[in-house]
């Protein structure tokens, strides 16, 4: 089966000019999440703000261990033990004159009318999302019937049937059990799965990372021809910045639990303002511009458990100042998206700035170095 | 069930040079450098070692290839003995290779291997153990451990795939200064095309056990003529295809299955997901054609009528005498 | 000894047991007499009752089968009348003329006759001959067995045999010709038997066996009781808890402490021992280690105080006299300085060992001539009154001189085979059998001393070789006839005295039957004064005697 | 792949996972009763010296020349080469024949393990049934939101209890209700003047009073492992990702619990319920012992005691069947459970 | 690691149970004879017939008058004797077949494979039964061959499982590839991982043989001259210790086999919360007191909402 291809013919201020018209579909606000472990509790998601349009594709990229996924998990209400919500608020819009709710404030069973029919997930592993001991139809039909009840097995078995199609999985494989599908099928099965009660919102968690280039490539295909059609919102969480640089309306970089960044694909792709996150977009080799020498991030990701007190990128920063070691810089609307960094998210006067600058370049090389 | 996860394959490694296999999935590079490194064994063909033939089987001549040809695994995680001592790692190898060198030779040696590795101060990761490590300083060890015993040929598959983003280019710029300054050959394994281009100066591409394109990285990327390495390039993600950038992205991609090495096919494995093929594809043995300004080869009949391009061979994965051999 | 009944006043005897304090039963009797059977710790009946066959029976099949005579539980075991109504010995003791009852019926009708006991002794003595087999003995029997009519049975022996109707007596009842006649006997599985006894299968329910007394039986059985049920007590506590319940209204044996728990526990529970004449003791090796030397043997039996032992063991056994005889049923026969049970000296233990030279050392072992030679007692673990008393034995030692000897039970597949290779110095075993004088030291005739290392030993595990006289005497009273009770008592005293003497055993417990009951549903089990039988559930005649005595308590 | 076909192979493949299994079985049951044969003949003596050594002990007198002689016959030679006696052990076995006991000569030993063996099924299944029942229930319960009140006590009280050796257990139970209160029978399956009659109620009655004191130690020592591996596995499958995505989903919790997480995390419970067969013989036979209950517990201490060795290898054989037709059952209930064993790619 | 697993509750209480016993079985015999001037064979003849706890036999006296406390201390020597016994012969055995089949591979591993399987479907307390019953009057060190003999398969099973996985595992591959020798593969690099699974086999195996050892002298098999906590139930049953009420003879050992089990139930179960962090009960209280606070931070916060308004 083959797919039409995005075309991607929109340029930034269109996509921008979208999103502005766009309602607002989900506000994320001081969002934090610990893992309480016994070596003390991990904040793997600090004072995390975020605004979604409906339609919207945001990319989420970072570091191994930046908290992308506990976001993500925030944001579905998923957290398993030992993760959880301490603080902030998940404002769901629901659209029309319905008033807005905060999901992060409902239990598990005022949540259930949400679940599926407005926010769904598609996780990294569908091997391990499938129930390995269900046939595929009823992992289908059984979320369908939950939301509609009025519908009999077979009309629910048939949608199900549809919804196989419609990602180039024959539907006979209703039957199937999960393991005897290979894994691109299986991934290919948990996004049409996402899609079964007509979502808002699918927040997907590294949908393809486990499989081939270019079964990736096939999948996203399928996922952003069902998104133009459909109008859902996606959050999509990975490592491969390159690939959100192609795919998404906006882009949030995280790094040590907090969003260092936000902004539209093309900003981050030539105007990074972000230390972070320009040497994030070093570390993906061109396949197309001339090659270059590139160099990694020196140092190492930050401990979560403890974090230095200024910024948290500051030890490995080659643009680090005195106050980036002091205070964290807060995230601030700057032109096309926000940025957490002294130097770019005008937190600082002019003034101060070269003052701090001119400081750091006096004993600059960056910090820690290699320390692990 | 045999899975004929190599088939035909020929593939040479020349010093100073690094050789990047890119392919999909299963489609057997791992196998290839196993093979190289003793651990599996082919079932025909031979594999050649500065034009030798090696037959060797456990004991000191095993030991004597691998002074010459090491392997660097794809997990740093699993590939060192999480109890043992960074120390004890590096200079167990210096020991079974160079008995001779004594207590203090061995601990020189193995700081000097270190910093090699760019590990430095080395005296601040000789008493860790491998845990304490994050995961590119791992994969550094692991390599001063293979450049413990002064080898020819490095065998590196997919070193950076379980790094994160941020030091991962770390380990191939290491890579990329031990061919200059150690003049080893590298085989770089690797699925990301990107990452291949970036570093090696030849490209190899896998399809279901063969090597289906290869030749410099610029004639890969710039020209290729597989339809399948097409489909590779496009389907790599690029920074410059940006959302926004108005850039059209790549073409529409056939139902990928994955590919079935179980069965004999005649012909071309990738013929039945091939947006061009033809009914000669898997009726007719493969021919090989080679280009004829440079070591570009193609399996492939598009290269037919390439003017670029002339055969070389007919497909000779049926004949026996296949050997993959490192020079 | 005591029984408990409705009509006789109830007392309490300190070495027979005691009877139960209440006089009247509780509960309405059904007919139906419930005996424990001691089964061992499964109860599945074997479903058998071929006695002939290889292995152990079902419990009351003495309810069947009755033998010629019985022994008399007094005056040194005569035989008493039973389905024989005599016997005389011709011929200097070769030939036996029984002359039998003409009243008795078998359980199927058919009457009991000559041919019966012809075809049963028949089968027990072989095949007649007057030529020694390739071993020189020569067949029991010269001719095959006469019956000149109905009622007499002539037994023809190859030598005198005054002494067979003991055995015989005592292990071997008449089987219906007519119905074992054509049967391979041996492996017969016997589920109707068809005896002589006042029994009737029932039936084999799954958990007890039930037996019909039927009305036509020779003997007297009262009227009320209409049958007997056999119900298995899997342990010595199941038995009690049972018989204290009024679930089973009599059983065979008794466990340590049942003098003071058991019966003290109701009022209408009873106990009570009767010795039989056989002894436990601890037999002494003759042939090795320091308990060859006779002063050993004599400081170890001197050493210890048996009375305290048998307190211990609460079954409420007696001490036999030094000579290992009952002092109660061979009163009799004993010598008057061995009339009463033996009693502890240490003096004479310590004087003994010093004058012959023997010292106890540091570590507890006899020591002499500077070499040390350590002891242990060997017993058989199953028998759970004697792993309660030979701890206090060797304790006793341990105590009066200082004497650490081992005690070391064993399982009855290494005591045993260990024991009759004679590997052991110090063994728990019976010394005296039961049946008379003869029985009681047959095991140390002469003929009976085995080489070390033999596999079977007869009884004499130490080895003891008694005095010339001695064994003349036993021999004697083999070939005196059982009424010349005279020259019998004389015959063994001479023994009494070499036992005395020489000391080849130490007598521990006069052995015999105890059995718990209560009065609850049936009464009338008598003083052992009044009664010449052994209350027990095993053993051929007795269970049909006693229950012949009971009778329906009174509510 | 049409739908007839595939199921087709599916089946096969169940099949030949039980095949297997099946080939597994019938090479323990070889080994064992190689065993079973071997065992004895490395024992002291031979069984016949054996039982005249018995019959002495018994009636203080060697036993007479006919029953030697018999003994000898039907006890064989021991000087027969020992293949020719496996082979005469084979060929018996096969007929069901499982000799002749020595204690209770001529009873075949098939008629006693016949009439023993129904009781001590009868208490292992149900008491390893409803022990893991029990457990499985509890465990389920506990490993859905651990860490609460209840789990805190539960699990550290059953922890204790699956310590606890059932022979003592059953020990302290007889003593304390059958014999101090009365309350219960200190022995047998039935009450001794019933009949068997499995229409009779007062005989299921009866059987259901004798058995309560039995089942109740067998429970209380069997459950809990059942509940540490259910509770155990129900927290690991709780944090499965399937489980995850069944509650994003918003189905009913009872839904997510049973249909999801307890469904999985039971599969593991099942092959212990398979392989703990063999293990609960063994409790049941200690505790038969205690209880005086008449099945082959009761049968093979008594033939220990007695040294009636046919009987004992008869018990053992049938004991190691019948836990490999536990297994066997188990494993076939698992390839319905699993599909993963069933239809296998 | 090592560390982390001391650190649990439930392994220090496990621990220190086996730790006393071991303590007792070392100088309990002692103890017995110089500070209770008793041995188990001693008699009081005060107390010929089993007498309750008292002053001077603090756990009363037995049918014979023995002291039940010395037996009990010479009867955990006798346990805990056969318990290490058996469970070092069952470990070496585990290892040793578990690794050599989980290392060869091939023929071997089938062979071996095979026999841990037929061992592991076999019903372990039958074969005992017999092999026990078979050597009669077996003394320690015997029924500690004979258990440790038969009960290895489970852990060889673990042991196979664990060294296929080492074996198939980078690091072992890495070091065949640098030209290590595969012997000091095995005993050098490997070993040390195999301690993870090795050391609760090890005290499983120390339970099972003191329980195994239990109940075969509570069978009245074995040597009943070595006092062992199965013996003196074994003797307080045939002994009628029951319906005579001697409770303080059976309870004791039994209770002791209680504890022996208990102590390994919770170090596996404190192992189990180490390899699988979910399992951690330490972890579920701490998220217990973190939603605690939680909850009154919302409470203590909502008044003042309502005042600011
Ligand atoms: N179950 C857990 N227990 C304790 N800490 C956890 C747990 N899961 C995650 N963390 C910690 O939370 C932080 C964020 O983890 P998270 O999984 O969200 O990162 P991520 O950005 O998704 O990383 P990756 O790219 O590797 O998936 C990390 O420091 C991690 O160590
Ligand atoms: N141990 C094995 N047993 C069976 N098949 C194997 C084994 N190892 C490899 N194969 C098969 O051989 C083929 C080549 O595998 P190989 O691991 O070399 O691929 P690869 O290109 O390295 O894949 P990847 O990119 O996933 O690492 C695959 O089809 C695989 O299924
Ligand atoms: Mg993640
Ligand atoms: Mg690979």
């Amino acid at each position: 089966m083959t797919l039409t291809v995005p075309q991607n013919q929109e340029t930034e201020a269109q996509i921008l000019e979208r999103l502005d018209r766009s309602p607002t579909l989900l506000d994320v606000r001081g969002l934090c999440v610990d893992y309480v472990t016994e070596a003390g509790n991990i904040r793997a998601c600090d004072e995390i703000d975020l605004t979604l349009k409906r339609g919207e594709i945001l990319g989420v990229a970072g570091e191994s261990a930046s908290g992308k996924s506990t976001l993500l998990n925030a944001l579905g209400r998923l957290q398993r033990m030992p993760a959880a919500t301490s603080a902030g608020s998940i404002w769901y819009h629901p659209g029309g004159d319905e008033p807005a709710v905060d999901l992060a404030a409902l239990d598990e069973e005022e949540l259930a009318p949400y679940r599926w029919t407005k926010v769904s997930v598609v996780m990294q592993s569908a091997m391990a999302s499938l129930n390995p001991v269900i046939r595929l139809g009823e992992q289908f039909t059984d979320v369908i019937r939950t939301h509609d009840p009025r519908l009999g097995e077979k009309e629910a078995m048939a949608q199900a049937g549809d919804l196989l199609t419609m990602v180039g999985i024959s539907r006979d494989r209703l039957t199937a059990f999960p393991f005897q599908l290979s894994g691109g099928m299986q991934q290919r099965a948990l996004i049409a799965l996402s899609l079964a009660c007509d979502p808002d919102l699918v927040l997907m968690d590294e949908p393809t990372t486990a499989v081939d280039v270019v079964m990736q490539r096939q999948i996203l295909d399928q996922v952003l021809a069902a998104q133009e059609r459909l109008g859902f919102a996606v959050v999509f969480v990975t490592h491969d910045l390159s690939l959100l640089l192609e795919i998404s309306d906006r882009i949030a970089i995280m790094y040590g639990g907090k969003i260092v960044e936000v902004g539209t694909a093309a900003r981050l792709h030539h105007d990074a303002k972000h230390p972070y996150t320009r040497a994030l977009r070093r570390a993906f080799p061109p396949l197309s511009e001339p090659v270059r020498r590139l160099s990694g991030i020196p140092g190492s990701p930050p401990d979560l458990l403890d974090l230095p007190s200024g910024c948290a990128f500051a030890p490995r920063c080659e643009l680090a100042m005195p106050i980036c070691h002091e205070r964290p810089p807060e995230l601030r609307e700057i032109p096309q998206g926000r940025s957490a960094c002294f130097i770019t998210n005008g937190e600082l006067d002019d003034a101060e700035r070269a003052r701090q600058q001119a400081a750091a370049s006096g004993d600059h090389a960056p910090k820690g170095g290699e320390s692990a | 069930m045999t899975i004929r996860a190599l088939d035909g394959v020929d593939l040479t490694l020349y010093p100073g040079q690094i050789s990047a296999l890119v392919g999909e999935s299963g489609s057997g590079k791992t196998t290839i450098a196993r093979l190289f490194a003793l651990i599996y064994r082919p079932t025909s063909g031979e594999l050649l070692y500065n034009g030798t033939p090696i037959r060797v089987r456990g004991g000191r001549a095993e030991r004597a290839y691998y002074r010459n040809v090491q392997l660097i695994y794809q997990d740093p995680f699993a590939s060192l003995n999480g109890l043992k001592k960074i120390r004890t790692i590096i200079s167990r190898v210096v020991k079974i290779h160079f008995p001779r060198l004594g207590r203090a030779g061995i601990r020189a040696r193995a700081a000097e291997l270190l910093e090699r590795a760019n590990m430095t101060p080395t005296s601040r990761y000789l008493d860790r153990y491998p845990t304490d490590l994050s995961g590119g300083q791992r994969q550094r060890v692991a390599i001063a451990r293979a450049l413990a015993v002064n080898p020819k040929v490095l065998l590196a598959d997919e070193p950076t795939s379980m790094l994160d983003a941020s030091i991962r280019l770390d380990v191939l710029n290491l890579l990329s200064d031990l061919r200059e300054t150690e003049k080893v050959a590298v085989m770089y394994i690797t699925h990301d095309i990107a990452s291949a281009r970036y570093l090696s100066d030849r490209i190899n591409v896998m399809y279901g056990g063969k090597i289906i394109e290869a030749g410099s990285t610029e004639s890969i990327i710039s020209a290729p003529v597989h339809p399948y390495t097409k489909l590779l390039l496009s389907a790599a993600p690029d920074p410059a295809r940006y959302k926004g950038s108005g850039k059209p992205t790549h073409e529409p991609i056939a139902d990928s299955r994955p590919v079935d090495n179980t069965s004999d096919i005649r012909g071309c494995r990738f013929a039945d997901r091939c947006p061009v093929a033809m009914p000669k594809c898997t009726s007719e043995d493969l021919p090989l054609f080679r280009s004829i300004r440079d070591s570009h080869t193609v399996q492939c009949w598009q290269a037919e009528d390439d003017a670029d391009y002339e055969r070389a061979s007919s497909d000779r994965s049926r004949t026996p005498k296949n050997s993959a051999k490192k020079e | 000894a005591c029984g408990g009944g409705s009509d006789t006043e109830t007392t309490s005897d300190p070495a027979g047991g005691s009877g139960a304090r209440a006089t009247e039963g509780t509960i309405d009797n059904d007919g139906i007499l419930r005996i424990g059977a001691t089964v061992a710790t499964s109860n599945v009946f074997p479903e058998n009752f071929n006695v002939f066959g290889g292995g152990d029976s079902a419990p009351g099949n003495a309810l069947f089968w009755e033998t010629l005579f019985r022994i008399s539980s007094t005056d040194g075991s005569k035989l008493v009348p039973n389905l024989a109504e005599s016997v005389e010995y011709t011929e200097g003791g070769k030939v036996a003329t029984y002359v039998l009852r003409d009243d008795v019926t078998w359980n199927d009708g058919e009457k009991f006759t000559s041919k019966d006991v012809a075809f049963t002794y028949g089968f027990i003595f072989e095949e007649p001959g007057t030529t020694p087999d390739e071993n020189g003995n020569l067949p029991w029997l010269a001719k095959a067995i006469e019956t000149p009519d109905e009622k007499t049975v002539v037994v023809t022996y190859n030598e005198p045999q005054y002494t067979e109707d003991l055995p015989l007596s005592l292990y071997f009842p008449i089987y219906p010709e007519h119905i074992y006649k054509d049967l391979d006997r041996q492996n017969y599985q016997d589920r109707d038997p068809v005896g002589t006894g006042p029994g009737r299968l029932k039936k084999f329910a799954g958990q007890q066996i039930e037996i019909e007394i039927r009305d036509d039986y020779w003997g007297e059985i009262a009227p009320e009781l209409t049958e007997v049920h056999l119900i298995p007590s899997g342990t010595a506590g199941n038995i009690e808890s049972q018989i204290t319940k009024g679930d089973v209204d009599w059983s065979q044996g008794g466990a340590p402490g049942v003098v003071t728990n058991f019966v003290t526990m109701e009022d209408h529970n009873g106990y009570y021992y009767y010795p039989d004449g056989s002894t436990r003791g601890i037999i002494m090796a003759t042939h090795k280690g320091p308990t060859q030397d006779v002063a050993v043997r004599r400081a170890l039996r001197a050493a210890a105080d048996m009375s305290i032992v048998a307190e211990a063991a609460g079954i409420a056994y007696t001490v036999p006299s030094i000579t290992g005889l009952d002092t109660g049923i061979y009163a009799s026969m004993l010598k008057d300085e061995f009339k009463d049970p033996m009693t502890p000296d240490l003096e004479a233990a310590k004087k003994e060992l010093a004058d012959a030279g023997w010292t106890v050392n540091e570590a507890g072992n006899l020591e002499k001539d500077g070499t040390e030679h350590p002891l242990k007692l060997h017993i058989q673990n199953d028998n759970p009154a004697e792993m309660t008393t030979m701890p206090i034995v060797v304790d006793q030692w341990s105590k009066n001189l200082g004497l650490k000897v081992a005690f070391t039970p064993l399982p009855p597949d290494v005591f045993g085979p260990a024991q009759a290779k004679g590997d052991y110095e110090l063994s728990l075993w019976t010394t005296n059998a039961a049946g008379g004088a003869f029985q009681a030291f047959t095991m140390y005739m002469h003929t009976k001393i085995y080489e070390i290392g033999d596999e079977t030993a007869d009884g004499n595990y130490g080895r003891w070789k008694m005095p010339q006289a001695a064994n003349d005497a036993i021999m004697a009273i083999t070939t005196t006839p059982p009424d010349q009770v005279d020259q019998i008592t004389e015959n063994c005293q001479i023994l009494q005295q070499a036992v005395a003497d020489e000391a080849p055993y130490i007598p521990v417990q006069s052995n015999g039957a105890g059995g718990m009951f209560t009065t609850k549903k049936w009464s009338g089990l008598k003083e052992a004064s009044e009664i010449d039988y052994f209350p027990r559930v095993d053993g051929y005649n007795n269970l049909i005697r006693t229950v012949t005595d009971l009778t329906p308590s009174k509510a | 792949m049409p739908r007839s076909h595939r199921t087709w192979t599916g089946r096969l493949a169940g099949l030949s996972f039980l095949g297997q299994r099946l080939a597994l079985y019938a090479i323990v049951a070889i080994a064992s009763v190689l065993l079973n044969f071997i065992l004895p003949r490395f024992m002291p003596g031979d069984p016949a010296t054996q039982m005249i050594r018995e019959i002495t002990n018994r009636t203080g007198a060697p036993p007479s020349g006919y029953q030697t002689r018999l003994i000898k016959a039907r006890y064989g030679d021991p000087d027969r080469p020992l293949a020719l006696q496996f082979w005469d052990y084979i060929s018996q076995l096969f007929k069901g024949d499982l000799g002749v006991s020595a204690q209770y000569y001529p009873i075949t030993v098939t008629e006693m393990i016949g009439k023993a063996l129904p009781w001590t099924l009868y208490l292992a299944i149900f008491s390893t049934i409803l022990g893991w029942i029990v457990g499985t229930y509890l465990g389920a319960r506990l490993g859905w939101k651990p860490g609460r009140r209840l789990d805190a006590i539960v699990t550290p009280v059953s922890m204790f209890f699956s310590s606890i050796p059932a022979f003592w257990l059953g020990l302290l139970i007889v003593w304390y209700f059958a014999y101090t209160h009365g309350w219960f029978p200190n022995q047998g399956a039935y009450d001794n003047s019933l009949d068997i009659d499995l229409l009779s109620p007062s005989f299921l009655l009866s059987v259901l009073h004798h058995g309560a004191l039995p089942f109740f130690t067998l429970i209380i020592v069997g459950f809990a492992r059942w509940l540490f591996s259910m509770r155990n596995m129900m927290i690991t499958t709780v944090n499965e990702d399937y489980v995850q995505l069944a509650r994003a989903k918003g189905l009913a919790q009872n839904r997510i619990r049973n249909r999801y997480a307890a469904r999985n995390a039971l599969l593991p419970n099942f092959t212990g319920l398979a392989q703990s067969m063999g293990g609960a013989l063994t409790a049941v036979i200690l505790a038969e012992t205690v209880f005086i209950y008449p099945g082959i517990g009761s049968l093979l201490t008594g033939a220990q005691a007695a040294r009636d060795y046919p009987v004992m290898q008869g018990v053992m054989l049938m004991v190691i069947f019948a836990s490999l037709l536990f297994n066997f059952i188990a494993d076939s209930v698992y390839v319905l459970l699993d599909p993963r064993t069933r239809e296998a790619n | 690691m090592l560390k982390r697993f001391l650190l649990i509750g439930k392994v220090q209480v496990g621990l220190a149970i086996i730790a006393v016993f071991t303590l007792v079985a070392i100088f309990g015999p002692w103890f017995s004879s110089t500070v209770l001037a008793m041995s188990p064979q001693d008699v009081d003849y005060k107390h010929l017939t089993g007498g309750p706890p008292d002053s001077t036999h603090w756990l009363g006296t037995t049918s014979q008058g023995q002291d039940v406390l010395s037996w009990m201390l010479h009867g955990t020597r006798t346990s805990m004797l056969v318990g290490f016994a058996s469970a070092i012969i069952g470990t070496v055995l585990t290892i040793v077949i578990g690794a050599w089949a989980g290392f060869s591979g091939g023929l071997a591993d089938k062979i071996l494979n095979g026999a841990i399987l037929v061992f592991g479907n076999f019903p372990t307390f039958a074969l005992l039964f017999i092999v026990a019953a078979a050597f009669q009057n077996a003394n320690w060190l015997l029924v500690s061959i004979v258990i440790g003999g038969i009960e290895w398969a489970g852990g060889a099973r673990q042991i196979r499982a664990q060294t296929m996985s080492l074996r198939g595992r980078d690091f072992t591959t890495a070091l065949r590839t640098v030209g290590e020798s595969r012997a000091r593969i095995i005993l050098v690099e490997v070993m040390p991982h195999l301690l993870g699974v090795i050391s609760p086999l090890f005290l499983g195996l120390i339970a099972a043989g003191v329980n195994q050892q239990a109940a075969l002298a509570f069978l009245g098999i074995g040597n009943p001259s070595e006092p062992s906590w199965g013996l003196m139930i074994n003797w307080a049953m045939t002994q009628n210790a029951l319906f005579r009420g001697l409770w303080w003879w059976f309870v004791p050992p039994g209770l002791a086999l209680c504890l022996i089990g208990f102590a390994t139930t919770m170090v596996n179960f404190g192992l189990d919360e180490i390899t699988n962090p979910t399992l951690s009960s330490k972890r579920m209280k701490l998220m217990r007191i973190f939603l605690r606070d939680k909850a009154r931070r919302a409470a203590a916060q909502a008044p003042q909402e309502v005042a600011a308004r």
